[in-house]
């Protein structure tokens, strides 16, 4: 399957909806949108994953860069993850621990630093 | 015609696929539904299939993007292996090792690269070795001692 | 490790996969699969895939029917080449061809072998070629002029 | 997709509704459902393929095998098929002229050599 994408905003928040495969063939979408968005002003990302099928290491890398690009801009980037299976790759790689992770898009949108 | 099959082919295999393609990201996606497919026929547990399809994925990548770094012009080979009680898969590239493949995870959010988001191959490789409980990493299986051979298998119930 | 690329993997070649297989019935399937999902990223229409399934099918089920029978041990091989304009396959065989090749389609009712209910391989070429506007059989492309290279094409759009 | 097989009785009619694809890896256990249906007196057989999603030249080895064998006993084998590349399949191979081939189950059943 392939990937789909979606923005909206919430407040001075931005709701990138992902959905499919987060793979090494469709990874440079995610990662243009989310280029464009931090050159938009948009600091604040939730990406929401729960229609995620698929996630390898280029999409865990794609997801670092936008880390890293909004912290440069004191901004945050917050997932929302649910699947187990998805879950268990950002485990294996230790992001659990760089990136917050919410149950659900309220939750991240109403969460503070 | 020389012989297509690597020394990895060995005989008396029973049903052995080979897949190999030139170092396109796009031909990732078709090693994993090539790995998932006959993994499912060679009797691998439907649950353990998403990790099959991810393990196969994350070798292929690294490959791919190795090679697009070093010899876009070779092949990257799956040869998928259904044994008796175990399906083996082993893919094979033929690029030099980079460092980075011995590159731990804990600074994963530090070494990215920015400029293409390339999080070291050495992730893909944790990844694996996360994932899937019997895997190994042998190196010099190409020409002239280049490249490095991911072998993984899983239990079958056929 | 030998070059794994026979001579119809041509250099220049943008995207190209190759899949070779042990000659077991099972396999054919994993072939459809790979080349339509090949075909359809290189652009060949939707509405031809079925066709690219069912020639590429054809062409590897008389390549494994032949492989039983003579060279059990020895893959068949199917090359993908994502060509500007046009998807290219090739099948490649090693067996020995069966005069049963040339047989016609008329007299499919009489020659049809009760023992397996095997229709002469030379059928299923005739099927390719009923739907497949550029096709064409080469004799000779195994070892010691061996085997034949069924080889298709279709138009893309990309 | 895989083979699916059902058969049932219609008077001396023996219906054999065929789903999925019949294939060189398929094709030997619709061989076996017919070659049970002939050892088991049925020989006047209506194969229903109308849920056939792929049909390749081992399949047609097949019916025409199942039909060879019907005849010996003086029986037949009719086809119901409406779809229009799986009907291109037998026009290629000429078995238009081989088997009957009809629209619905209903007309095969009624159908009198
Ligand atoms: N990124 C991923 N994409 C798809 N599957 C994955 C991913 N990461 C892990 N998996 C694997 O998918 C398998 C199924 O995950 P899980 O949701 O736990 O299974 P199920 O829903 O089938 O019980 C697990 O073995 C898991 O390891
Ligand atoms: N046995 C078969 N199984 C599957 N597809 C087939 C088979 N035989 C032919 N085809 C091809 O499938 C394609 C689609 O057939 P058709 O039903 O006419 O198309 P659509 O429904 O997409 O308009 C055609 O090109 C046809 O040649």
């Amino acid at each position: 399957m392939d990937l789909s994408l979606s923005t909206r905003t919430e407040g001075d928040r931005t709701i990138v909806e992902v959905g499919g495969e987060i793979d090494v063939y469709t990874a440079p979408r995610l990662r243009e949108q989310l280029v464009d968005l931090v050159a938009d002003g948009k600091y604040h990302l939730v990406v929401d994953m729960e229609r995620v099928d698929f996630l390898d290491s280029t999409g865990l890398g794609v997801l670092v860069g936008g880390l890293k690009r909004v912290r440069a801009h004191d901004g945050s980037l917050r997932l929302v993850c649910t699947q187990e299976r998805i879950l268990k790759i950002f485990r294996i790689t230790g992001l659990t621990k760089v990136f917050p992770i919410h149950s659900s898009v309220d939750e991240a949108v109403s969460a503070t630093e | 015609m020389t012989s297509i099959l690597p020394n990895h082919f060995r005989k008396g295999d029973v049903a052995t696929v080979e897949l190999s393609f030139s170092a396109l990201p796009a031909h990732v996606r078709t090693a994993r539904l090539v790995a998932a497919a006959v993994a499912r026929r060679s009797g691998v547990d439907e649950a353990v299939l998403d990790e099959v399809r991810l393990a196969v994925g994350e070798a292929c990548s690294r490959a791919v993007h190795l090679h697009r770094r070093h010899c876009p012009d070779l092949p990257v080979t799956v040869t998928l292996i259904d044994d008796p009680q175990v399906f083996r898969v082993a893919v094979t590239d033929q690029a030099p090792s980079d460092d980075a493949d011995a590159s731990g995870l804990e600074d994963l959010a530090e070494s990215a690269d920015l400029e293409l988001d390339l999080v070291p191959p050495g992730v893909g490789l944790a990844v694996i070795s996360g994932l899937v409980d019997d895997m190994s990493v042998e190196q010099g299986a190409g020409a002239g001692g280049q490249g490095v051979v991911v072998r993984m298998s899983w239990p079958t119930s056929a």
